[in-house]
C-alpha cells in the first residue's frame, strides 16, 4: 500500500460565513457545523476556537482528532463509521496540520482530561500546540452513559470529517509518501536489514475504555495484521475516556508516532513490514489468548524485532508483559513503551507487572508526578470537575484559582505510544 | 464457563443486584476486594478477571468487582503473583486517596463503570463456554 | 546572620559528650556549630550558616522513636532552617538510622531539603535513601575529611535550589526514585533507536529496569545448629494474654516485641491470639500450636539448638498491607541482627 | 516478611506455613509446610503427647531446612 499524505499547514482557524480554506486559514461556518453534528441525544452543542498561548483551560477533554480527508484511493477517513468499511491506506490523504478538533463534555461524573493552552500545564500536552476547534456537548436528560459516549464520539468524527473537507482541493505544503508492500514482497525488499513490526495494543474493556478498528469494537478482535498506512487514514479510533494522560486519542492514532518513526528508519537501518493491532481485555483468558495470537502472528511474519506499545493503567501492564515474554520466547527482540505510576514521590514500583524478558523499556514518565497549574483567564468545560478528576487532591482548586494535580489528569501527558519527549528516569 | 461456576468478589451495590450470580460481598474499599480475591486465589480458586481491570485507579474508584471461579483446585502461582502485584499497586495508590462524595450521582457513575467492566468479562467468558 | 540557615544533627559521640556510656543522652539543642559542624561551616563560607545544632544519644533515640522525633523536630523548627544536615554517620548503625529518621521527618514536616552522609552498608542507608540525599562516605570517622566537602557542596546546591545532578555526579547514594525528565527525542523515536541497537547486539540502556520481584538470595545454611541462636517470629498473632499492645485482628498497624524469659510452654493462661482471620479457638487453647515455644525449649535443653532467642515478635498477617508487612519485618530484622541471631523461624497460619 | 527478614538479618530463615503457594509468592527460600490454618503446628484431634511429637517433627524439619543450603525456593 502506498499512501501520500499531503500536509496543509493551518495558519489559523476562524469562524466565517462559508466553511472553506483560504490563504492557509480554515474558516468554519458555525451554524452549518452545528447542524452537521446535531444529534438528538445531545442538548447544548457549542463550538469555540482556541489558540496556542491563549490563557484557556479546557476540561474534561474527551477526544482530540485531526482533520484528514481521502482525496484519492478507496474508502474514507474513519472507515466503517460513514461507509461500508472499504479498506483505506492507499492513494492520497490531505491533512490539516496544526489543527485539532476537540470534544469536551462530562460523560460520567469523574471524567478528567485537562488541556491548558498556556502556562506550565501546556508543556505536558501536545494539544496546547494546536489551534483547536472545541466542541462542547451536554447530553439530553436521562441519556445513558453508553449512549452519551457513542454520541460524543460520533460528534467528534462528524465535525472532523466536515472540517477536513475544506482541504480536499488544496495544494499541500508538503507531501510525504509512505509505502508498505504486501508482506511477502516487503520481507524481501531490504535483504540486509532487520525486519521489524509493531504490536499496537489498544485499551478495550468496556464503557469509557474502548477502541475501534474499522468501527469494530476492538475487544472482539483477535490480533490482526494491518498496513501502517491504514492507521494514517483513521482505521483506529478512540472511544477511551479515562486515564487522560495515557489514553490514546484519535489524534494520537492518526499520528501514531511509532509508525512514523519506524518509517523514518525504513530502508535505512530496518525494514518495517507491518502492524499487528492487539487489544487489552478484562479477563486473563482474553489476555493470554490475544498475546498468544499476537506472538504467533509476529512469528509467522518472520520478523527480527518488534516494538510493543501499551494503553492505560494497571491491567495493560499484564498484556505488555505477556506480549513481551511470548515474543521474546520466539527469539524475536522486543522494545516496550509504557508509562509509570510510581507514586507522587516516585518511590513506589512503577508497574503492576513485570518480567525479566522486558529488558528494553522506554517510559513516558511518572503519571503520579504533581504539578500546580495557575489560574487561566478562561475555562471551557467544567473546571469544577478538577476537584474530582483523576489525580486531583482534596481542595485541588485553590482560592487563587490554581489547581494542584497529578499529571495523569492532563490529556496525553504520558502517552504510551511515545508521542512526547518527556520520560521517566531514576536518581 | 457456566454462571454457577463463577463467583463475583465485589463491594459494588449495583453488582450485588445481579441475582443470577453468586457473590462474595466485601465490606470495604477497592483494596479490600483485591485482598479478598487474592485470598481466594491463594486457596486455589481461578482468577478470571484482572484485579486492576479498567484504567480508573484504585484511589479514584472505591468500587471493585473481580471474577473468580467458585470451585478451587490447584493454586495458580502466576495468578497469585499477579494478584499480589495488583494488591501492592492498589495499596501504594491508596496512600493518596482522592476524596469522593459518593452520595451524588457520581457514585452511581463509578458503580456503573465497574459493573460494565465486569459485564464485558462475563460476556467474554460466556461466549467462550 | 547572613546566608542560608542550616540546622545540623549529630549524636553524643560527635558532640564530644562520650561514647556508648553516654548513648542515653536526651536530645538538646545548641546555638551555632558543634563538633563536625565547624568543618561544614568552613566549607560553606559565607553562603550558608549553621544556626543551630541538635544533639541526641543514639540509644535514647532508637529506644524512644515515637517521642524523640517530634521533640527533635520541634527543636529544629525553632531555628527556622532552610536546609537540614545530619551526620555524617559513617558505618555507625544506630546513628545512621537516627540521621535517616530525622531527615525523613524534617523533609516531611518542615518541607526543607535534607542531607546526610553514610557508608553504603550502614543499615540507615537502605532505609532512608529514598527520603534524603545520603552522601556516600567511608566506613569510619577517619574519612571525615572526604565526607565534608561533598556534603557541603550538595547542601549549598539544595539551599540555593540549584539543579541536582545524578548520584554519580554529586556523590549521593542512588535513591531509586523515579523522576520525569525531558529527553532529546520523543518516546517512539527512543524506542526505535533502542530496538536497532538491540537488534545489532549493541549496548543499550533501558529506561526502566525491571524490579526483581519477590526474590532474595538464599542465605547459606547454618554450620552448627547446636551452637545456633534461633529466633521465633510469627504473623499468627500470638501475644501475651490481654494483648497488651492491642495488635489489631486484621490490617495490623504494628508488631509486638515480647519476652520469652522463663516461658517453657505457652498456655491459655499466659498467651492468646490476636488474629482475626481464622478460628482462634485452637490457638487460644494452646498458643504453641502457632508459636512452638514448648518444642524449642526442649530442643534447647537437649542441645539440639544452641539457644532460643529470648525475644519473639508477633504481628497479624491477615489483611496487613504488603508495605506494612515489609516495614515491620525490616524493623524486626534490625533488632534481630543486633541480637546476633543465627537463624529465624517464621510461623504463619 | 520472610524475604525482608532474610535480607536484613542476613541469616537463613525458614517459613512454617499452611498455604505453601503464598509462601512461594512472598519469596520464602526455605518452606516447611504446616498442618492447618487454625493450628499450623498442632492438631487438636491428637492426644497431647502425640500433638507435641507432631509439633516437634515440624520444628525439626524447619531446623533441618536452616541447616541445608538451597539455591532456589525449596519446600521441605
Amino acid at each position: 500500500m502506498r499512501l501520500e499524505l499531503g500536509y496543509i499547514s493551518v495558519k489559523d482557524v476562524k469562524f466565517g460565513e462559508k466553511t472553506e480554506l483560504r490563504d492557509g486559514i480554515v474558516y468554519v461556518n458555525k451554524a452549518e457545523l452545528l447542524e452537521t453534528i446535531a444529534d438528538e441525544r445531545l442538548a447544548k452543542l457549542d463550538v469555540d476556537i482556541v489558540h496556542p498561548g491563549e490563557s484557556v483551560r479546557i476540561c474534561p477533554v474527551k477526544d482530540v482528532l485531526e482533520p484528514r480527508v481521502k482525496v484519492s484511493g478507496s474508502g474514507n477517513v474513519f472507515p466503517g463509521f460513514f461507509d461500508d468499511a472499504k479498506t483505506v491506506g492507499e492513494g492520497r490523504t490531505h491533512v490539516l496540520r496544526g489543527m485539532g478538533v476537540m470534544t469536551v463534555g462530562k460523560i460520567v461524573g469523574f471524567q478528567e482530561g485537562i488541556v491548558d493552552m498556556a502556562g506550565p500545564g501546556a508543556d505536558y500536552t501536545p494539544f496546547s500546540q494546536l489551534i483547536n476547534l472545541v466542541i462542547l456537548a451536554d447530553k439530553v436528560e436521562g441519556l445513558k452513559q453508553h449512549e452519551h459516549e457513542a454520541a460524543l464520539r460520533m460528534v467528534g468524527l462528524k465535525a472532523t470529517r466536515y472540517v477536513a473537507e475544506v482541504s480536499r482541493n488544496a495544494e499541500p505544503d508538503e507531501i510525504k509518501v509512505y509505502e508498505t508492500k504486501p508482506l511477502q514482497e516487503q520481507l524481501l525488499e531490504y535483504p540486509g536489514l532487520p525486519k521489524v513490526a509493531y504490536v499496537y495494543a489498544l485499551q478495550t474493556q468496556g464503557l469509557l475504555h474502548d477502541s475501534y478498528l474499522y468501527a469494530v469494537d476492538a475487544k472482539k478482535i483477535l490480533p490482526t495484521l494491518i498496513y501502517p498506512t491504514e492507521v494514517m487514514d483513521g482505521a483506529v479510533i478512540s472511544g477511551n475516556c479515562v486515564s487522560a494522560c495515557d489514553k490514546n486519542t484519535t489524534y494520537h492514532h492518526l499520528n501514531s508516532p511509532v509508525i512514523y518513526d519506524l518509517f523514518e528508519h525504513h530502508g535505512k537501518d530496518l525494514n518495517f513490514v507491518g502492524v499487528v493491532v492487539s487489544n487489552e481485555n478484562v479477563t486473563l483468558l482474553d489476555k493470554e489468548r490475544s498475546s498468544n495470537y499476537a506472538a504467533k502472528l509476529i512469528k509467522s511474519m518472520g520478523v527480527d524485532g518488534v516494538i510493543i506499545s501499551e494503553e492505560g493503567f494497571g491491567n495493560p501492564d499484564a498484556d505488555l508483559m505477556m506480549n513481551c515474554k511470548k515474543i521474546e520466547a520466539e527469539g524475536i527482540k522486543t522494545v516496550l513503551i509504557t508509562d509509570e505510576y510510581a507514586g507522587r514521590d516516585g518511590a513506589s514500583q512503577s508497574l503492576a507487572d513485570g518480567h525479566v524478558a522486558a529488558n528494553a523499556v522506554v517510559t513516558a514518565g511518572n503519571a503520579n508526578a504533581v504539578i500546580t497549574l495557575p489560574k487561566l483567564d478562561k475555562v471551557i468545560g467544567y473546571v469544577d470537575a478538577v476537584n474530582t478528576i483523576a489525580g486531583g487532591f482534596d481542595g485541588a482548586l485553590a482560592a487563587d484559582g490554581s489547581i494542584t494535580i497529578e499529571i495523569q489528569a492532563i490529556t496525553g501527558a504520558t502517552n504510551e505510544l511515545g508521542f512526547n519527549r518527556m520520560g521517566g528516569s531514576v536518581i | 464457563m457456566l454462571t454457577e461456576e463463577l463467583l463475583i468478589v465485589t463491594n459494588n451495590p449495583r453488582v450485588k443486584e445481579m441475582t443470577d450470580f453468586r457473590h462474595c460481598w466485601v465490606e470495604g474499599e477497592c483494596r479490600e476486594v483485591i485482598m479478598q480475591a487474592y485470598n481466594f486465589v491463594a486457596q486455589g480458586h481461578q482468577l478470571i478477571s484482572h484485579p486492576l481491570a479498567g484504567s480508573i485507579k484504585p484511589n479514584q474508584n472505591p468500587y471493585k468487582s473481580i471474577l473468580i471461579s467458585r470451585l478451587s483446585g490447584e493454586v495458580d502461582i502466576a495468578a497469585l503473583k499477579l494478584a499480589e502485584n495488583c494488591l501492592r499497586k492498589a495499596e501504594e495508590l491508596m496512600e493518596n486517596k482522592i476524596p469522593i462524595d459518593l452520595n451524588v450521582a457520581y457514585g452511581q457513575d463509578l458503580q456503573l463503570v465497574d459493573q460494565d467492566l465486569l459485564l464485558n468479562a462475563l460476556q467474554s467468558i460466556q461466549e467462550g463456554r | 546572620m547572613a546566608g542560608i540557615r542550616v540546622v545540623h544533627y549529630i549524636n553524643q559521640f560527635f558532640a564530644g559528650i562520650g561514647g556508648e556510656e553516654k548513648a542515653d543522652t536526651k536530645p538538646f539543642k545548641k546555638e551555632g556549630v558543634v563538633g563536625p559542624g565547624s568543618a561544614l561551616q568552613a566549607a560553606f563560607g559565607e553562603e550558608m550558616t549553621i544556626v543551630g545544632t541538635v544533639i541526641c544519644g543514639d540509644t535514647y533515640f532508637n529506644e524512644n522513636l515515637d517521642t524523640v522525633i517530634p521533640e527533635i523536630i520541634k527543636m529544629i523548627a525553632g531555628f527556622n532552617p532552610q536546609v537540614f544536615i545530619a551526620g555524617p554517620a559513617f558505618n555507625a548503625g544506630r546513628y545512621g538510622v537516627a540521621c535517616g529518621a530525622v531527615c525523613e521527618a524534617v523533609a516531611r514536616q518542615l518541607k526543607i531539603p535534607v542531607i546526610t552522609g553514610m557508608y553504603e552498608e550502614n543499615p540507615g542507608a537502605d532505609m532512608y535513601k529514598k527520603s534524603a540525599y545520603i552522601i556516600k562516605t567511608g566506613n569510619s570517622a577517619a574519612k571525615m575529611r572526604q565526607a565534608i566537602p561533598a556534603m557541603a557542596k550538595l547542601a549549598l546546591k539544595l539551599g540555593k535550589s540549584e539543579a541536582i545532578g545524578t548520584p554519580e555526579e554529586e556523590g549521593y547514594l542512588p535513591k531509586g526514585i523515579r523522576i520525569n525528565i525531558w529527553y532529546e527525542k520523543r518516546g517512539s523515536a527512543r524506542a526505535v533507536d533502542m530496538l536497532i541497537k538491540k537488534l545489532r547486539g549493541e549496548a543499550f540502556q533501558t529506561e526502566y529496569p525491571m524490579p526483581v520481584f519477590d526474590r532474595v538470595t538464599p542465605r547459606p545454611a547454618l554450620k552448627d545448629l547446636s551452637k545456633a541462636k534461633i529466633a521465633l517470629v510469627t504473623s499468627g498473632g500470638i501475644v501475651p494474654k490481654g494483648n497488651p499492645d492491642r495488635i489489631e485482628s486484621s490490617s495490623a498497624s504494628k508488631f509486638g516485641t515480647y519476652d520469652l524469659t522463663g516461658f517453657d510452654d505457652l498456655t491459655a493462661a499466659t498467651h492468646e491470639t490476636a488474629h482475626g482471620g481464622y478460628d482462634p479457638v485452637y490457638a487460644n487453647q494452646d498458643p504453641d500450636r502457632v508459636l512452638p515455644v514448648d518444642v524449642m525449649r526442649v530442643l534447647e535443653k537437649e542441645g539440639v539448638i544452641g539457644s532460643l532467642h529470648n525475644t519473639y515478635y508477633a504481628t497479624v498477617g491477615n489483611g496487613t498491607s504488603v508495605a506494612n508487612a515489609k516495614k515491620y519485618a525490616h524493623a524486626i530484622g534490625l533488632e534481630l541482627k543486633e541480637a546476633g541471631v543465627d537463624g529465624i523461624i517464621l510461623t504463619s497460619t | 516478611m520472610i524475604k525482608e527478614l532474610e535480607e536484613v538479618v542476613d541469616v537463613p530463615c525458614v517459613h512454617i506455613c499452611t498455604v505453601v503457594p503464598i509462601s512461594l509468592t512472598v519469596g520464602a527460600n526455605r518452606i516447611d509446610p504446616a498442618v492447618a490454618i487454625p493450628h499450623p503446628l498442632g492438631n487438636p484431634a491428637l492426644s497431647p503427647e502425640d500433638e507435641f511429637s507432631l509439633r516437634r517433627k515440624i520444628v525439626e524439619k524447619a531446623l533441618q531446612a536452616l541447616c541445608t543450603d538451597v539455591s532456589e525456593q525449596t519446600v521441605f
